[in-house]
This record gives structure tokens, C-alpha cells and sequence, in this order.
């Protein structure tokens, strides 16, 4: 299999469904002549044209209503977001029209659209640049929520959200654009909704999703050293949440943590827990552990950037905490 | 001796559709009023009465395959452009057999067969989506016009400025009226508005722009045929500004103390829209008062079925709650009068795979772009 | 003590406040001339002037930034939304300039600022104009997130919220609006970020926050003719949360439901359960259950509005069975 | 012969104090540019190279204690306003001693002690904020102006639209300064704005609007100080236009391909704005060369210390985590001169108490009010 960075699997995934389905268009800042803010649509202006692929202006609130009307009447729009932070200028047309289209029509439409771009920190930024904005739209229902950590994973999610018939909402990230992993060529396709095992593990279940889910790995290796068995569950789809494979993994270690990089109250990962507590309460040896990004506005000075996000070090206390070796 | 007079360039015919179509949204705004007192109707309706030229003038100028949508307005549109009667006043009862399952009430009229896209509650949500629409017929080589009601007060939302800029920049076939009914809930729009006549808004954007009179349904068709004729021509987007009066409250529960009784009057006795087409067609001899009442009972009648449809309707079924908020795979779209009425619906809108689809529209003309890029000395 | 409706308690809120200090101002469409859509400014306008009670365009984005900018400079605003559902418009404003000014400044700037306005389903709206939008807020650090359900409460935590140096969000109900409580007179102030226990109990602890709290009162008082003592604790403040009222009431009860009008995914609620069970997971003898708004979005018929939300029953429901008495 | 000499307007003093800051950002800002290279500085980085005119001739036409604030392109207008260059440049490097404790870094420069609040990371939306210190100004009776600068690609945002419409019909004092540099990051103004010459915009609010050249220092101060006469007057806000040019690309990551080298090195030689103010004083002999070399000497100087100062400042403690999200009980306000170099700030804006103050401001001017109400008929 190919090695292929973040952002060229991305590419893949538009490029492929673009030629597939003339009825798809990519529209953003910077997405045409400049090929992208972060590359993600380098070559595709030349490829598909200025209809297909379009610079719009900065006005992220009209170009993301104007493509859910382009949805609404039969095209399948995908809208870079040229990072979530700014989306939040578009999040009435997001939560208000397209989630809501169907029902109001009482089934009459459908919104076949995906709304992706980079979210969490981009590092160096400070807070208006760097929110993990997840759980904002993981609230809402009649959207689809994802945000894949690898590249296979990134072609696989973009490919099956452009194929989905309702609204997707695609968490990227700027520091995952340059990573690379194997991607399957051709028809590779990864369904919404399946939490993925990545990596096998019997004492603890470290739940993580996006760029997090390096520091899991990262730190899943270690605890290997000392002898500890994780199990790194990638959720990939945040709405909805796969229950199942939750739900599995915990019935198989008995203890959990979950890693997440935006803010701890109302987050995705404390419905983790929830779902944890309320349909697998026995089965838990330990209180369900949260590693989150701290509570505060994020700074641009590099050590307080650092100390505010999860990482490593933070993950393997909380794998400790929960089979009381703490100190260890 | 009189004037010779100048023939009139409608036929009777079409006089008489306007009339009945407007007649229809009275009657039935009347009625839905009554229904919402009776406690039949609930949540906020919003009636178009006094506004109904508006609506019919310029929807008689379109083809029926235009797409158009709207504020929470919307009961005035739909009815005029073709849907039943019966199942809209049904959706205001939030009755299973209304348009939308009962899901959307008065706010949310959808009828997709006959091109009508919504009923949107948030101000000025539905204009991007209009763009979006436009952008669509656009990209398919359909030569389609969108069009798109909104307030007066809805100007003021960010999102008509940046549509507008990207509708004008792209060339759009949008036709967007905003019905100035002079007041947005309780505030006249000289209030909020640094620039109260919305249509001069359009030279910001390089962008047709004119006021129309909005009682005057001939007025309004001529306006928006005029608009269409530029639209399909490529010609970019137009802003109509039609200039209406709302005989009502901006709600059901608005009392409208904001006004004077003595400007509400005179709007009604002087600016009523169907009189005044009534006696343009009397003047013109295209169409007698016989024709007018034959119409007037024909449609009170309809509306009386209407009104009885929706009450003897069951409310939807409580599985519904489970359904339309996200499609299942292989799920369908429903017809609605298909689904409630059993009739076979044959206008639903059918667009061409993406297989089938070739995209010829060059959005930002590529040899202009390298031209200008030459001049610059760029590379490409 | 006097019987004030909820809009009432606001009223005088304000006028008090806006007597005491001239630095405070409302804005928001419809607030003058009309005296609110909700009637909450009533009056005001004639009191305080047109500078001081403005009467907004619809811009939601625009006054928001306008009254955010105000604040940097020493006035102290107060924002009507006249819902919550079209303050998304407005969240930018909100979440990245209000939220994060003191922030990226070092310390140089202060917000003091009150968003307020209704939250919830107001009554056959449907899914545009039915939204609890709470956890949306709360998950941002940098702003205050309250929202009272009786009169008194909403008369001293607006006060108290605009003596607040930071942006306090303000969670009121259409359908609390005409409720009727007793509200102390004159210098009621209720300090924000604290819980209050508004029926005692043994059995089981019901935790909730704004017009759910009806219900569980309704509930409650039904449990205890059946024998089951529901202690009903209000949040009231939902940034910060109180933890310590949390874990003091269900170390003494050791079962917990949480009713929440919005959706599950995300909610606050999932927050308080996942301080629970990482904090008194010993003390609780059944897993905590929460009775959220369904996963849907919200009909305007009557049959499917009301299904949608919780109520008494389902609360009940719950009750029962985190005591292990299903059927019962 | 020559023609007779008309004389200048401007003092020598005036000229090489402009001098001086345009110079100062300049050579402020090649230096931040290649500490950024060195890895000193990180995250986005976006120079005003070009741009000085535009942030120095508005500066010295407005009063120190007016308030200004701009865009994340942020670090010359603080220099020029008599920010320490050595705490800005400390801010850019992410330590403990800039304006923001290291907390904000390039994009937001915040120095209250000189009027200047920020430094906005969202495009567009520093717009709202300044009509609200603006209006705040009119509420307490001060004749502050306030200036607000943003990009051309920003006046896209619906904040744009929203705003001046207030500001206009609330006559708030401030001065909207678009620095035209005809790019939003990659892309041409021409590609995305239906009206590229954003001052147009401002008749779509009844408001002043007007061009100015951005490459030429005098021009900019003309025009603001007509602007703030204009605004201190009452007469309501001001757009102007600063056409101007950004020699460097948008930020430091940028390689600015989508420009041509020939567009790029005519703007650099014909227009650059320190050339053509040393020129403008050498004719009018308010200068000599000797004074623009110790100028430049002494400001180098100064830019140097400021790197050392920068580079040898620690980082923000880590307890700083903490502080600054949310203020504390009794907290008081950071006054970062105090703070860091101990000494005693003395020009901290300060407001009159709750107590103290008397709006008697009428934004909608209650006779006026009453007049329209009683011509059309409504009791009060
Ligand atoms: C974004 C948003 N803000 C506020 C409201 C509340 N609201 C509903 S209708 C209305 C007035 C709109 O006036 P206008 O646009 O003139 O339309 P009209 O009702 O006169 O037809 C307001 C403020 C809303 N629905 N959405
Ligand atoms: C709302 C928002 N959208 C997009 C961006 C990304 N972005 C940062 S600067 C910029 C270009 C702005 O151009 P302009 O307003 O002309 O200012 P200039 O950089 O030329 O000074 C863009 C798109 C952002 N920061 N905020
Ligand atoms: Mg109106
Ligand atoms: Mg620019």
C-alpha cells in the first residue's frame, strides 16, 4: 500500500468522488488558485474548473448557506472550512438549515453535504486559532459527525461522507496534514458510524478520536513496557457514537480512559462516559478517567500550549489511576 | 368623451387566475386567523394578508419549475403556486396530512412539487439558500430563475450582504424581493435602517436594484418578469424591493399598537391589492362583477373544505417522531400529496446523475483569468 | 413576600441595576418601543431613555460585537437575544471575542457583559425555534453560564450577573416567563456558580436546571405520595458547575437522575454525570440516569412536541429505576 | 525658474516624527521577520512591510487617548502609538514580558496604556467592537473617535454590513480605515468582491466613504484628521479606503506566488511610503539627510535592544495557565509597563462611575420620535 500524508489522502478522496459524481463541488477560501490554505485541494482547481472548484470570499456564513441550497436541489457540496474556528460565523446555516432541512420539509429534502477543515490547535496560535470545536456539532441531531487520525482512515470517512445523504461535519487538523500512513488505493470507503480497534489491548481501553489519538498510541507503547495492556479505541464517528464497539471494549478491560483534546464540560467524551456508567456500570473496575485540554483559553507562549494539551505523560497517570498503580 | 383607451395587455384569463389566487390567500388567511383564535392553530402564524400581490403577480410571471422559497411568512406562495389547499391548512393544524407531517407548521410550508423550498424561521437564513438554488440551475446549464422572499427588517441580517456579493460576483439567477411591509415585528424599518429603501442596497454589489409596488399585482408581474427575462439571460441577479402593507399584526399575538389605526385604514381602503385588480379588470372590460363572485364562492368554498380536511385529520403518528430527522439508507423522499391524497405526483423535480452530468459553466472565465494573469506577469 | 412572574423578576432586575448603575444598558430587537417580545423590558424605555434601552436591527452578529466592544471600554451592557436560536448568529462574537478578550490581552481587558434571553422549546415552534442550547456555551472557559428557574432566582442572578466582571450567558424559558414565585424585594442577589437543594430528600437525587425543574417538582411530589423521598437539586449555574452540591447530595442519597431539555450527546448533563462517577463512584448504588430532550428534532404537532421532551413520567420512570423498582 | 515653492503645512518636527515611526515599523518588522526564520517567533506571523503609511499619518492626525484597534496584521500601529517595542517583540516571541505575558503572540498585540486594543484573529471581527467603544464614547459625552482598521477581503463578512448600518444610523464617532492591499491571503480583491472599491459600500449606509492613498503618509493623516473632525462633530461615522500594498507575503508562511515579481517591485520602487515622505521633507527642506540617517541609526538601535530584550526575557510562568480566562473576585486589570518594567503608568483610561455618570445622550431623539408619532396618529 502507498504511504500517503493526511492531506493527499484528502485530496485522493475529492479527486476520486469528484470524478465519480460530476454533481460534487469543493467550495472555500483559498481551495481554487492558491490550492488550498492547508494543500488539501492542491492540483484540483486544473483538474475540475472554476465551477467545480471555488474561491469564494470571505464570508463564511453566505458561501456555507448558499451550498446547503445547492444541496437542498440535487448537488453534493463539499465546504472547506479553512479552520473550524471560523465556522462558528457559519454554524447558524450548519445547525439551523441543514440539519434541520428534512424535517422541517417533513422528508421532502434532503442535504447531502459535508462541511470539513482543520479543528483543534494549530500550534503557535492562541485561543481564537486553536478550539477543538467537536462537541458543538456532536449536539446536534441530524448531522453526522466524524474526525479521523489517520490517512486511511481520513480518504476512507471523506469518500463515504460525500456519499451520505445527510450533513457531515468533517474534524481534520492542522497538525495531522503532514503525518502519513498507508492508504488503500482506489475504492477504499470506511463507513460512518464504526469506532475502530487500533490497537489490541486486555488491562485498559484508552477511547480517543483525531489527533489524540498519536499521544494514545504513544503512550499505549510505553505502558507496553511496563508491562500494561492497552487497547486504543479510535471512535472516528463522534455522531453517532458506535455503543457497540464502546460498549465491547469495555466488557473486555474493565477500565477505561478517554482522551480528548477540546474542554471537559459538555465534550463528547463525558456522553462516553454516560453511555459507560449507565450500560456498563458493573463491568467497571475504576471510575471512568478523562484526560481533556485544561480548562482555560489556549496561549500562543510554547509552555503553556503545551501544558494545557493532553499528551503522553498525562495519558499514562490516568492509565495508572485507573488500575490504581498510581505512582507506579 | 373618454380617452381612447389602451388595450389591455393581459387577457382575461389572466386576470382572473390573479384574482382567484389572491382571493384564495385572503380567504384562507382569513380563515387560518379564526382557526388560530379557535386554539387550532398554535405556536406563531403569521398572515400575509394585505400582502397578496406579492406574492401572485410575480408567480404568474414565472414558469412553474422556478424555484422559489421564503420567510415564515409563507402560506401566501405555496397556495399560489399550485399546492392543496387542505393539506396546508392541515400542516397549520399540525395535522398528520399536512405538508410536512405536521412536523413544520406555519413557519415551514414545503411544497417540493411545486417548486416551493420553504418557510424559514430564522431572519434572512433563507437567502444564502436562494444563491445556493440559483448556483445549482447555474452549474446544471438549466436556465431556471430562483426566487427569494424576504422582511424589510431582514436586510439588516449579514448574510443578505454577503449573498448578494457572491450572487452578483457569479451571476446568479436569483430574483430577491424584499417585501418592505415597512415594519420588521414592532419596529418600522426607518428605525434600524440607515438606508430604509432596501433596493438602493443593490449598488453595493454592482447589482440591479428597483422599487416596485407591492399592492399592485400587475405591478409586481411586469417587475419580475422583466427580472426573470434578465436572469435567464445570464445577466446576474436582481433585487426588487416591493413595497407592502401588512393589514394585520406582525403574529397572531401582536396587537400592533406600534401603529396608528388612521395608516392601517388607509393602507386598507386605498391599497387593498384585490379591488384594485378587481377594477383594472371591470375598467378593461376583462371580466364582469359575476366573474369576480362566481370566484369569491368558489374559493370560499375550497377554503371551507380546507378547514375541514385539516380538522377532521389525525394527528401524525407518534412513530414519526423517529423519522426525518436523518435519511436512512435507500430511504425515499416523500411526496407529500402522493403520500396523503394518493394522487401520482409527475413534477417532482428529477436532475441528472452524476454520470450523466457534464459542467460546462466556467464560474471565473479561465481565459480571462490568464489573460489578466499575462498582464500581471504570472505564471500559471 | 411579593408573587412576581419570572418576566417580572428580570423587570425589576434591570431597572434596579440600571438605577444603581449608569454604566448599564440593554439592547436587543424589540426591547423599546415594543417592551420585548417577551415583555420583559416593559416599561424600561420610558424610564432610562433611547440610549440606554436600544432598540436593535435584526443583526444578531452586529450588536453582539457592538455591546462586546462597549464593555471593553467600562460600560456594562446588557444583550436580549430575543431567542437563543438566533444567537447562534451572534456565537463568534460571543465565544471568540467576549470569551477570550481578557485572555489574549495578558490581563489588560475586562468584559463585563449579560447575554440574555430564552432557551428551550417555546410551545409548537418547531425544530428552528425549539432549541436548549446551554451545553453549547457551557463548554467554552472564559464565560459564566446560568440558568435560573424560579423568579427569585432569576431576579438575584441577574443582578448578580451584571455585577459580574466576566460575560455571563443567561438561560431564560419562554415558557417560564409568566410563571409566578415569591421574589424578595430590593438587594436580592444570588451568588452565581452555586447549586441550591430546592426539596430535600433521602431516597434519591434529582438534579436538573431551568423549566425542567417543574417537572421534577412534579415528580417529586408524586414519588413521595408513593413513599420515596426525591431530594431536587437546581443547578442554576451551569459554568462553573458546582461540584461540591453535586457530590454532597448524592453521597447522601447514592442515586441520581439528571433531566436535562436538550439533547443527550454532549449535554451538561453527561458533565455531571462523568464528575459523579469519577468522584462518588462508591457512594452510588445504581448507575446515574439521565432524561434528556429524544435525539430528534423538535415537531410542531402537539403528540410528537410532547413526546419529545421530558415530563414527570419519564422522570418518575428514571427514578424508579435507579431504585431497582421498575414496574413497580 | 522654479515655480514659486507653496509651503508645506506640516512642521519638521511633525515630518520626522512620521518618519520615524514608519521607520521603526519597518525595521521592527524585518527584524521579527527573520527572528521568525530563526524559529524565535511562531504560529501565523503577518508583517505590515508596505503598509506604514497606513497605520503612521492616521496616528499622528488623532489624539493620543482616541481608541484604535485592527486585524491580526497588528504590530505597526502599536509601535507608532508608543508601544515598547522590546515588550512587543517579547509578545512575538512567546515571553513572559510582552504586552500579553506571552499569551497572544503576533496576532494579538494589545497595549491599553497607549489606546490600543488589539489585534483580532477573525477576519472581520474586530468591525462590531469598535462601534461599541464608539458608541460607549457617545454614551459617556466624550468626543473620542475611535479607528478601526481591517483588510479588504474583510469588508466581504456580514459583520461589515451589520455594523455600519448602526454605526451610521446611530452617528457613532469612529473611523472604519480598510487597508486595501488587494489580497486576502491569496486572492485577489477583484476575484471575490462584486465591488472592489470597498469606500462604495459606504452609500449603502448613507455614510461618508471615500479613498485615500495608503502609500503616502500626508495623505492618510489629511484624511483622518478631516475624519475625526467630522466624527468629534457629531455627524456620524467615516469609511475610508487606504489603498495601500503589502510587499511581503500574507503571512511568513506564504510564498506569495499568486503575485507577480513586476507588481511586487514596481510598488516597492515607485510607492514605498518611507522614500516618499524622506523626499516630500528634503523639497521642502524639513529635513536634511542627516536627520534621516540619525533617525535611522537611532531607531536600528532600538530595534536591536528590543531582539536582545525579547530574547533574553523568560517565558510566562507556568502558574499563568490559570489566570486570565476568567477575572477573579477583586482582580485587578494587568497594566503590562507596570508589570514589566516597574514603571509607573499614568494615562490608564479611566471612567466615571456608575454613580457619577449622566447619560444624556438620546439616540433616538424622543421630540423627533414624538413628532413622527403624533403625525401619524399614535398615542405614546
Ligand atoms: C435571526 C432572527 N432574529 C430574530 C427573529 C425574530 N423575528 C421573527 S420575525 C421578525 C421580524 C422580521 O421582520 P421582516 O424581515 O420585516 O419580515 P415581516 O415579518 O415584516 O414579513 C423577528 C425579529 C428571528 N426569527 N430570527
Ligand atoms: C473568519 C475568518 N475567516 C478566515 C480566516 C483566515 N484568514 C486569515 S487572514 C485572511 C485574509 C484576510 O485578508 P484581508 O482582510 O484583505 O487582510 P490582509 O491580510 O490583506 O491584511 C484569511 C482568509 C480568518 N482568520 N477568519
Ligand atoms: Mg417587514
Ligand atoms: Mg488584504
Amino acid at each position: 500500500m502507498p504511504e500517503l500524508m493526511y492531506r493527499e489522502a484528502l485530496n485522493q478522496a475529492l479527486a476520486e468522488e469528484m470524478e465519480r459524481d460530476a454533481n460534487v463541488f469543493l467550495i472555500g477560501e483559498e481551495v481554487g488558485r492558491y490550492n488550498g490554505a492547508f494543500k488539501v485541494s492542491q492540483g484540483l482547481l486544473d483538474k475540475f474548473g472554476s465551477a467545480r472548484i471555488i474561491d469564494a470570499p470571505i464570508s463564511e456564513l453566505g458561501f456555507t448557506g448558499m451550498s446547503v441550497g445547492a444541496a437542498m436541489v440535487g448537488l453534493r457540496p463539499v465546504v472547506e472550512m479553512m479552520t473550524w474556528n471560523f465556522a462558528i460565523l457559519a454554524m447558524d446555516q450548519i445547525v439551523n438549515n441543514a440539519a434541520k432541512l428534512r424535517h422541517m420539509s417533513g422528508g421532502q429534502l434532503r442535504c447531502p453535504i459535508v462541511f470539513r477543515g482543520p479543528g483543534g490547535a494549530g500550534g503557535r496560535l492562541s485561543s481564537q486559532h486553536s478550539q477543538a470545536l467537536e462537541a458543538n456539532y456532536a449536539h446536534f441531531p441530524g448531522l453526522k459527525v466524524i474526525a479521523p487520525a489517520t490517512p486511511a482512515d481520513a480518504k476512507g470517512m471523506l469518500k463515504a461522507a460525500i456519499r451520505d445523504e445527510n450533513p457531515v461535519i468533517m474534524f481534520e487538523g492542522e497538525r495531522l496534514y503532514a503525518l502519513k500512513g498507508e492508504v488503500p488505493e482506489g475504492e477504499h470507503v470506511v463507513p460512518l458510524g464504526k469506532a475502530d480497534v487500533k490497537r489490541e489491548g486486555t488491562d485498559v481501553t484508552i477511547i480517543t478520536w483525531s489527533r489524540m489519538y498519536y499521544f494514545c498510541m504513544e503512550a499505549a507503547e510505553q505502558l507496553a513496557q511496563e508491562g500494561i495492556s492497552a487497547e486504543v479505541l479510535d471512535l472516528r464517528t463522534l455522531r453517532p457514537l458506535d455503543e457497540e464497539a464502546i460498549l465491547a471494549s469495555v466488557r473486555k478491560t474493565n477500565r477505561v480512559i478517554i482522551v480528548e483534546e477540546g474542554w471537559a464540560l459538555a465534550g463528547v467524551g463525558a456522553s462516553v462516559v454516560d453511555i459507560i456508567q449507565s450500560k456498563a456500570f458493573d463491568d467497571l473496575d475504576a471510575p471512568v478517567e478523562r484526560v481533556t485540554g485544561l480548562d482555560v483559553n489556549m496561549s500562543y507562549a510554547a509552555n503553556l500550549e503545551n501544558a494545557t494539551q493532553p499528551d503522553a505523560t498525562k495519558i499514562i497517570a490516568a492509565v495508572k489511576k485507573v488500575l490504581y498503580r498510581e505512582g507506579a | 368623451m373618454e380617452a381612447p383607451a389602451v388595450a389591455s395587455p393581459y387577457s382575461k384569463e389572466q386576470l382572473l387566475t390573479m384574482y382567484r389566487k389572491m382571493y384564495l390567500i385572503r380567504r384562507f388567511e382569513e380563515r387560518a386567523g379564526q382557526q388560530y383564535t379557535l386554539g387550532k392553530i398554535a405556536g406563531f402564524c403569521h398572515l400575509y394578508i394585505g400582502q397578496e400581490a406579492v406574492a401572485v403577480g410575480p408567480i404568474e410571471a414565472i414558469r412553474p419549475d422556478d424555484y422559489m422559497l421564503s420567510a415564515y411568512r409563507d402560506h401566501g406562495q405555496p397556495l399560489a403556486r399550485g399546492a392543496d389547499a387542505g393539506m396546508v391548512m392541515a400542516e397549520l393544524f399540525g395535522r398528520g396530512t399536512g405538508y410536512s407531517k405536521g412536523k413544520g407548521g406555519s413557519m415551514h410550508i414545503f411544497d417540493i412539487e411545486h417548486h416551493f423550498y420553504g418557510g424559514y424561521g430564522i431572519v434572512g437564513g433563507q437567502i444564502p439558500l436562494a444563491a445556493g438554488m440559483a448556483f445549482a440551475s447555474r452549474y446544471r446549464n438549466e436556465d431556471r430563475v430562483t426566487v427569494c422572499y424576504f422582511g424589510d427588517a431582514a436586510a439588516n441580517q449579514g448574510a443578505f450582504h454577503e449573498t448578494l456579493n457572491m450572487a452578483s460576483k457569479w451571476k446568479l439567477p436569483v430574483i430577491y424581493i424584499c417585501e418592505n411591509n415597512r415594519y420588521g415585528m414592532g419596529t418600522a424599518i426607518s428605525r434600524t435602517s440607515a438606508v430604509p429603501e432596501i433596493y438602493k442596497r443593490a449598488s453595493a454589489y454592482d447589482m440591479r436594484g428597483e422599487p416596485v409596488d407591492g399592492m399592485d399585482c400587475l405591478k409586481m408581474y411586469e417587475a419580475v418578469k422583466d427580472a426573470a427575462a434578465w436572469c435567464r439571460a445570464g445577466k446576474g441577479p436582481v433585487l426588487l424591493e416591493a413595497n407592502t402593507y401588512r393589514f394585520r399584526g406582525h403574529s397572531m399575538a401582536d396587537p400592533a399598537t406600534y401603529r396608528s389605526k388612521t395608516e392601517v385604514e388607509e393602507e386598507r381602503t386605498k391599497n387593498d391589492p384585490i379591488p384594485k385588480l378587481r377594477a383594472y379588470a371591470l375598467k378593461n372590460k376583462l371580466g364582469a362583477d359575476a366573474d369576480f363572485e362566481a370566484i369569491e364562492e368558489d374559493v370560499k368554498a375550497q377554503v371551507d373544505a380546507a378547514v375541514k380536511f385539516a380538522d377532521e385529520s389525525p394527528e401524525p403518528s407518534v412513530e414519526e417522531l423517529w423519522r426525518d430527522t436523518i435519511v436512512d439508507e435507500g430511504e425515499q423522499d416523500v411526496r407529500p400529496r402522493e403520500r396523503v391524497l394518493g394522487v401520482k405526483v409527475t413534477n417532482w423535480p428529477k436532475y441528472p446523475s452524476g454520470q450523466e452530468l457534464k459542467v460546462t459553466w466556467d464560474l471565473e472565465p479561465r481565459e480571462q483569468a490568464e489573460q489578466a494573469d499575462k498582464k500581471a506577469g504570472l505564471s500559471r
